[in-house]
């Protein structure tokens, strides 16, 4: 009944799910700062939620240490379709300096299929605000779609 | 046979099978399960019969033991009267006779000896219904004794467990202490009135009355009978043997014991109070009653707050909903009784549910503790939904039948409140809201840990209980949601008649001792204020709207186009994968929330307070006995100085 | 008869029922997190943010995880939101009021209970630890803030009582039609004080909502929803910020009466906006959330301390 | 009851936000010296490697075409694996590499954060061969960037380190005297003045290829002769002698 209202909805009020998977915490904090008054990204409607089944999207930072792996893997799977992955600065995208350590199974496309990337080591705010905001127009596309 | 002889037929028919069950029952376990039926089954049936004539139609039943006529005035043999009121729990007893009469078939299956069971079991509820429809003093006392050691005896009916001998040593102490209170006060006023007809008595106590005051003798007598009778009602002082009874007696007796066997003292209380002394006139006993009434709620619920143990909570709450009742007794006015009435009616309905379900998690899991239990809904889906039931109207949400009787409660108060311009009943209020939430969440406590919540890997092979005692427990549940919803109805047909009854003592003595006899003593009636309540609220409307409002929703839920996910068909939890609990990435482990680990802020607060009433609650017999007789001392000296 | 039973269906689920206060209520969270923004020097979400959140949900796929009880999991949030519309039709609007004669205090206060519960059960059905924790919370801020609830409303009620007892809503009403807002009778000034304090623990709005700390317990009872019973959820929420403000405004505020019944019910929602900006926006730009024992404690001594002052105040004839 | 930021807050409700409506109504410029994206100049590159080297991510890597006449080289910088330290701008001493202020970085392909260059070089025979008229000015050490030439102009001497060198042609555009030449050495055996005149070259070759006079110190090859095996390379003491194929 609502189609295109759903539809139109689910790019305007994603829901976003922060994993940290190992990160030193410099594009956690970035990502955090977004939602400040300067960055503000609720006026798109972000919001920080607190648990996966809430996530429109799953922002995942840090270098995918080996402890965090299986955890990373879980979590992704509970999260309700449709739903985007957007890697935060280069740790999840190659491991940056971290490559080749034991511990760090780094590429994230391992794993998901990675939307959104946002470069940068500690990404700018905005960066990162323009990166959710393409993440949220591919939401729209998933969730249409799903309907066919 | 005319219905005059249905009460006697009742009691000693339930007399009779006890023998029989005695003589037949050690052959064989059907034998003795049978004849406790049908004599169960047909004393149900004798009672309702006599609904129509007692209640509808406002007759009052009296019956000569042995046809001895009172002569010239003075009544001689024993006389069995049986008014509206009496009825009302006369239906009630029989009823939680009959469902603990089917529960019992499957739950004894563990235990052997079953006859001694029975046999004690018929003698319990021969008396509580003898009780209820004596009309002279000293055979209440006589139905009360009976009632008190068979109680004491089915507690510790499983003698192997040590705290259940334990248990029946406390309550034989003090309810032999009771008993013994209300043989002093029967004696001290057969000494004043030289009979011992309740009709005769009030009938002399009118005339004492109307000619000046009580004399000392009868205001001593009141307080032993009120101390007696309140101490097998388990008022606050004497509460302690109950909490420590229930953990251990056999479900399908603690569910008769928490509903009638503490009813009884409640029936005593109106009994003597309204119509034998008519002192509820006087606002010194009503702040008394209402006071005891009070600090019971409160008491009650707290302590049942920081339980660990199923039952023994549910023992708490037995305590906590007498408090209720008492306090709306002791109001004295029309709207008080018959809200603490509807409250009896509705206690024991969901009091003897929520028991049942309580024994069916027991019997099933074999545990009642609840720290271990948890997740129990997926695999005991019928007690899952009758304790959900049983918890909502004990908690006092809309449908359900105890928000009916809890608001009739509330608007007395605070109408008697507003009333006599006395500021302690608007303050026992707000106790009583405050009790009804502390009794939500206790609720919610154990529905988290035991129903809701993950299953431990110890209870993965639970089963639902059996069919015999599901269907007890369904009855049950359908009444409850009945009691609540048709409310007038019942109000009607029962509650309305036995109010009636209770407030108007000079037809109690007419048809005793005959017409007149009340007149001459000028025994007057109370005064009967128009029962106006609750006309704004009527549940039915309530229900109409919220069944089209839920159509409403559903019809736009099931529009909305979005799919729902299928739901694995794997019996554990999935450790991995979409449907499996989220413990934040975690693999998953069993991790229940329930127990008493719940409402951290709550006791944190209060801790001082809680570590006050544990601490008092020390389960030794020599303190509680200590209590008993102190609050004897106390109440017997408030009713010199105070009870005119 | 049938006229009659149209306007009953009108009444229930369009005007004061189910599509209105929906409206209103979506309407308000939107205004409340612009709001909240604002206060925070920030441009904040656009005020139909709550209609799109809730199409959002409703396009989302739900989960129904395996260890949770399905039939409760996913009756809790209907029964909890069809209890605040139904809640609705017995508030008064002035002059104009659907179904008011036929309930007083006692029934909205008990009724009040039915989405605490709802929430309770629903969380707790879901099977996870962290809903169990959340539970835990919301059922000791419910005890929390009952207390003072029943204390302030108890002083209207003898207030406006008089010699009868009163607790009929409409009577409310009308009384203060009569003479003045109960508001400005001084002796029920704390009774307000508290009862303003009630709505947002009431409610569950940011500094009060310990019962949904996402930071601290991730979203609480809340975290196993996803899909269509979270948007009911999160709708009841909205209903509740709507008629908590309501119910103050109909108690304490019943005597502003102007002619016509529309410029009533404007005037009424302008109230209730008021209200629930002075309860939840403000506290929710300016404080930081309460820790689970801070609030009990909060509840049971200062505010539960304002609404018996002016009970005793009320008492004695003042 | 004190309540703390309400005044703050009643007036910011009616004041400007503070927001910056950056992606469609502001543009926001980046802080000077900002460490954005990297730009690279493959003109200005020489295959030094030193950028390879010292990239702590190992960002960047190279892919070598082999052309008629030369090497395709193309420089690949990862941006999504690049820690903007800009350690490689620093080393590279021919400033061809510079990271600009564009933090625009948000992507769907990775495509889009690869930087890449790449260039033509003209692959450069054999070794650096000084010619006579060399004046020991010190120009070419200055241009060589790997610093592999080193001129001492008192007691006129010049080395040429051939590991070092990357063979960018620097040095030889540079000589004022036009006197150095990267000379390819023809194949076969090449004679070094390390020679001693020892003559076991001579007696070891197995198609007596090479003549040695060890009184006037010369020492010739017969070029058709020698069939380049190496012999006279490995049993030569001095180790003088170094096969070119």
């Amino acid at each position: 009944m609502f189609k295109k209202m759903i539809a139109k909805s689910m790019s305007k009020s994603p829901w976003i799910y922060h994993m940290n998977t190992g990160s030193c915490n410099g594009c956690d904090i970035e990502l955090v700062a977004c939602l400040t008054p300067r960055f503000d990204a609720e006026r798109f409607g972000f919001k920080l939620a607190g648990s996966p089944r809430h996530a429109d999207i799953v922002v995942v930072s840090g270098p995918i240490t080996s402890q965090s792996k299986d955890r990373l893997i879980r979590t992704l799977e509970q999260v309700p379709k449709p739903f985007c992955v957007v890697s935060l600065g280069s740790c999840p995208k190659s491991g940056n300096v971290f490559k080749g350590s034991y511990s760090v199974e780094a590429p994230l496309d391992k794993y998901v299929n990675v939307d959104v990337s946002v470069a940068g080591c500690a990404c700018k705010p905005e960066t990162i605000i323009e990166g959710l905001y393409k993440a949220t127009l591919i939401l729209q596309k998933k969730r249409e779609a799903m309907e066919k | 046979m005319s219905y005059i002889h249905f009460p006697v037929i009742a009691v000693m028919g339930q007399f009779l099978a006890a023998f029989l069950v005695a003589i037949f029952g050690s052959k064989s376990r059907k034998a003795s399960q049978a004849i406790t039926l049908i004599a169960s089954a047909c004393a149900f049936v004798l009672v309702c019969l006599l609904i129509k004539p007692v209640a509808l139609d406002g007759q009052i039943i009296s019956y000569w033991m042995g046809n001895w006529e009172p002569v010239s005035g003075y009544a001689i043999g024993i006389g069995y009267e049986m008014d509206a009121l009496g009825l009302f729990f006369a239906v009630l007893v029989s009823f939680i006779i009959l469902m603990s009469a089917i529960y019992s078939l499957r739950y004894l299956e563990h235990d052997e000896a079953v006859d001694r069971y029975y046999t004690l079991f018929l003698m319990l509820s021969g008396s509580l219904l003898g009780l209820v429809m004596t009309g002279d003093l000293f055979n209440m006392f006589i139905m009360i004794e009976i009632m008190t050691f068979s109680a004491v005896g089915l507690t510790a009916f499983r003698n192997y467990i040590p705290e259940a001998l334990e248990a029946a040593m406390k309550y034989l102490v003090i309810g032999s202490v009771g008993s013994s209170m209300t043989l002093a006060g029967v004696a001290l006023l057969y000494a004043q009135t030289h009979t011992l007809n309740m009709a005769q008595v009030a009938a002399k106590i009118g005339a004492m009355q109307a000619s000046g005051g009580l004399t000392p003798t009868v205001v001593f007598a009141f307080g032993l009978m009120f101390v007696g009778f309140g101490i097998k009602s388990f008022m606050f002082p004497f509460h302690t043997p109950v909490a420590d009874a229930h953990p251990v007696a056999p479900t399908s007796f603690s569910m008769v014991f928490s509903t009638m066997v503490i009813k009884a003292g409640v029936y005593g209380l109106i009994r003597i109070a309204y119509i034998v002394f008519q002192v509820m006139d006087k606002s010194s006993v009503q702040i008394l009653i209402t006071a005891f009434g009070c600090v019971t709620m409160f008491l009650g619920v707290t302590m049942a707050l920081a339980q660990h143990d199923f039952k023994r909570l549910l023992a708490f709450h037995s305590i906590s909903q007498i408090g209720y009742i008492i306090t709306a007794l002791g109001l004295g006015t029309a709207l008080g009784l018959t809200g603490s009435l509807f409250h009896v009616m509705n206690h024991t309905l969901f009091k003897a549910l929520l028991f049942m379900c309580a024994g069916a998690v027991l019997h099933m899991t074999g545990s009642k503790n609840l720290d271990e239990l948890g997740g129990l809904s997926k695999k005991m889906p019928h007690t899952t939904i009758c304790f959900l039931i049983a918890a909502f109207s004990i908690a006092g949400i809309p449908p359900f039948n105890g928000f009916a009787s809890k608001w009739m409660i509330y608007q007395a108060t605070y109408e008697k409140a507003v009333e006599s311009g006395n500021f302690f009943y608007a303050l026992v209020t707000v106790v009583a809201v405050v009790v009804s939430v502390l009794t939500l969440a206790s609720f919610i406590k154990v529905t988290m840990s035991v129903f809701f919540g993950q299953l431990p890997e110890k209870y993965k092979d639970a089963k639902e209980a059996p069919a015999s005692m599901l269907i007890p427990m369904w009855i049950t549940a359908i009444l409850c949601l009945g009691t609540g919803v048709l409310y007038q109805l019942v109000d009607r047909t029962l509650t309305a008649p036995a109010v009636a009854a209770s407030l108007t003592p000079a037809n109690y003595v007419d048809k005793m001792m005959g017409s007149g006899y009340a007149a001459s003593f000028s025994v007057k009636d109370a005064v009967a204020t128009a029962v106006q309540h609750m006309s704004y609220w009527n549940p039915v409307l309530w229900l109409t709207l919220l069944v089209i409002v839920m159509l409403g929703v559903f019809i736009v839920i099931l529009s909305g186009d979005n799919e729902r996910g299928p739901v694995l068909k794997t019996k554990e939890p999935v450790a991995d994968g979409k449907y499996a609990t989220f413990f934040s990435g975690e693999k998953y482990r069993h991790s229940h929330m329930g127990g008493s680990d719940l409402f951290w802020g709550f006791k944190h607060d209060m801790k001082p307070y809680f570590d006050f009433i544990e601490e008092k609650h020390s389960g030794v017999l020599t303190d509680y006995t200590l209590w008993t007789i102190v609050a004897m001392a106390v109440i017997v000296v408030y009713t010199f100085v105070f009870v005119k | 008869m049938v006229q009659n039973m149209l306007m009953n269906l009108l009444h229930i689920f369009i005007f004061p029922g189910l599509l209105f206060v929906t409206v209103i209520g979506v309407l308000m969270t939107g205004i409340d997190r612009k709001l909240v923004a604002r206060m925070q020097k920030r441009v904040g979400p656009p005020i139909v943010q709550g209609f799109y959140d809730f199409f959002k949900l409703m396009g989302k796929e739900s989960i129904v995880p395996e260890a949770a009880n399905k039939p409760a999991f996913l009756a809790a949030p209907i029964i909890g939101y069809v209890s605040l519309v139904v809640m609705v039709l017995f508030i008064p609007m002035f002059s104009f009021s659907v179904y008011s004669g036929t309930a007083d205090m006692i029934v909205l206060i008990y009724l009040l209970t039915i989405p605490g519960v709802a929430l309770i059960v629903g969380g707790t059905a879901s099977g996870n630890p962290y809903a169990g924790v959340g539970a835990s919370r919301e059922m000791v801020a419910m005890i929390g803030y009952e207390l003072p609830l029943i204390l302030s409303v108890l002083a209207v009620c003898r207030k406006v009582g008089g010699s009868a007892m009163t607790f009929s809503l409409n009577e409310i009403v009308n009384w203060q039609a009569a003479n003045g807002c109960a508001l400005f009778q001084w002796a029920l000034i704390p009774a307000a004080l508290a009862f303003l304090l009630v709505i947002p623990g009431e409610v569950g709005t940011q500094p009060f909502d310990v019962a949904e700390a996402e930071t601290e317990i991730l979203e609480g009872p809340l975290i196993e929803y996803s899909g269509a019973p979270l948007a009911m959820f999160k709708l009841n929420t909205a209903l509740k910020m709507f008629i908590m403000p309501a119910m103050f405004v109909a108690l304490f505020l019943g005597g502003v009466h102007t002619g016509n019944v529309v410029l009533d019910v404007v005037l009424f929602i302008l109230l209730t906006g008021l209200v629930s900006f002075i309860t939840m926006t403000v506290p929710h730009a300016i404080a930081a959330r309460f820790k689970v024992e801070r609030l009990f404690k909060f509840y049971w001594t200062l505010v539960a301390a304002l609404g018996l002052v002016s009970l005793v105040l009320v008492w004695f004839g003042l | 009851m004190r309540l703390p930021f309400t005044p703050i807050a009643l007036k910011n409700l009616f004041s400007k936000p503070s927001t910056v409506l950056y992606p469609f109504k502001a543009e926001v410029q980046a802080p000077p010296n900002y460490r954005g994206k990297l730009t690279y100049d493959p003109t200005k590159c020489v295959n030094c490697g030193m950028c390879v080297k010292v990239c702590s991510p190992g960002a960047i890597n190279r892919i070598y075409e082999d052309v008629e006449g030369g090497q395709h080289i193309t420089y690949e910088f990862d941006m999504s694996s690049c820690t903007f330290c800009a350690t490689c701008q620093d080393f590279c001493s021919t400033g061809a590499i510079k990271l600009s202020d564009n933090f625009h970085m948000a992507e769907e392909d990775h495509e889009n954060l690869m930087v890449r260059g790449s260039y033509f070089k003209k692959s450069v025979p054999g070794k650096l061969v000084r010619g006579d008229d060399c004046v020991f000015c010190g120009l070419c050490e200055k241009a060589c960037p790997e610093g592999c030439i080193k001129v001492d102009r008192p007691n006129k001497t010049w080395t040429w380190d051939e590991a070092e060198c990357v063979r960018c042609e620097k040095c030889v555009q540079k000589c004022p005297k036009k006197c150095l030449e990267f000379k390819a050495a023809e194949s076969g055996v090449e004679w070094s003045d390390a020679c001693v005149y020892c003559t076991l070259c001579e007696k070891k070759c197995p198609v007596g290829a090479i003549k040695v006079d060890r009184a006037n110190k010369t020492w010739e090859i017969d070029k058709e002769a020698c069939i380049k095996c190496g012999t006279c390379v490995s049993v030569c003491p001095k180790k003088a002698l170094t096969l070119n194929d």
